[in-house]
């Protein structure tokens, strides 16, 4: 797993997630490149990360992916990613595509879901939380459930 | 004491509070009107560990982490 | 559509896949790399291709993607390629990532079952149709269909 | 005359017959010993595009490829 302040250079950690396994024998290699789109007049995207979980995490898919034989890689930057630029990456390497193509999608939609990172809009120079585009982590609301209270 | 630390946008800084399990920290924070409100749509980490059980039960120095809706990528 | 003879400089076409699209606003690009693999002594792979049909196929699902507001890239070999070096790369780009990670999916198995692509083994030097892990394409056997004889 | 082709590694050089429909087709081609055996896997396409249709119409000059199992990727 990468981090970097602001936008990825994404030539650079892709030409090196391909050399990295060269010689690895997988057939297939997936890459998903999430760029900032231009909408709703942003300037940037920005993000908080909390690296300790988002680690246990990443690392839990690690497992799964060893499990069906495949690797996964995963790059996220940290602050803010100017429109047009690159925030996030992620590659699936398995021996056949489909694994690849199932795990690459899974992979995506669970970071959407529970990779503990934190979205803003850049208008302004103002830090606005995309809270419409967020998602509740697996568990949410424990503190409140009626039966608890 | 435990330590209860705000993750992302809910943008307050860390609390100590006395508590035995993830039920008692449950209390605390609903009296408190800054969190209150983020608390049906957030998870709980203790010790960098995700948990759905509030009896789990917390020791001195724990560290329980609050974690709003998320949106990576 | 790029038809190359031999191996793909798979950094060369992804660069220039991402630079192509740098200011088209799409939110994800997934590519797809597909590697020749070392196994059951091989020393390559080969590839026949008709490309008056690969071109009419590739097109109708160019037409299918711009109705889901997406764009879909391709380039395959012609020839030998050794193992561990790269035959075929496809990509999608879409406002969101639902569609692009449907869309490589579908689009890589219709690829795998109706480009009108023949593999063949090369081993010693000779060629050996890859027959067991070829797929008849749609429509197939209506020659020799019961009631047309 | 129609000319057939047959693509891939079926490997033969291809071959012109009277034919009206693709059925014709089909009838000369389970004539021929190094066709036949592949016919059952075998797709079609007349002048570059696939068919599914015996009755299909051919007329002169039109080409007709046999497309073995394929494997591209």
């Amino acid at each position: 797993m990468e981090l970097y302040q602001g936008p990825l250079d994404v030539k650079e950690i892709f030409n090196r997630w391909l050399e990295a396994e060269r010689e690895s024998n997988y057939g297939a290699f997936i890459p998903f490149v999430g760029i900032i789109r231009a909408e709703d007049n942003i300037e940037a995207l920005s993000f908080d990360i909390y690296e300790p979980i988002l680690e246990s995490w990443f690392n839990s898919w690690v497992e799964k992916a060893k499990d069906r034989g495949a690797i996964i890689k995963m790059a996220h930057a940290i602050g803010d990613v100017p429109i047009h630029t690159t925030s996030y990456m992620s590659a699936v390497f398995s021996p056949k595509r489909r694994v690849a193509l199932e795990l690459i999608d899974e992979f995506v939609e669970d970071f959407k879901a529970n990779a503990p990172i934190w979205k803003y809009d850049v208008v302004n120079g103002e830090r606005i939380y995309a809270e419409d585009r967020s998602t509740p982590m697996s568990g949410s609301g424990i503190l409140v459930k009626k039966e608890n209270i | 004491m435990v330590k209860v630390e705000f993750l992302g946008p809910i943008g307050l800084e860390p609390i100590e509070i006395e508590a035995d399990t993830l039920k008692d920290v449950s209390k605390a924070l609903q009296d408190i009107k800054e969190v209150s409100s983020w608390l049906d749509k957030c998870a709980v980490a203790v010790n960098d560990v995700m948990s759905n059980d509030l009896s789990l039960k917390l020791k001195d120095g724990d560290r329980v982490s609050i974690l709003p809706p998320v949106c990576g990528g």
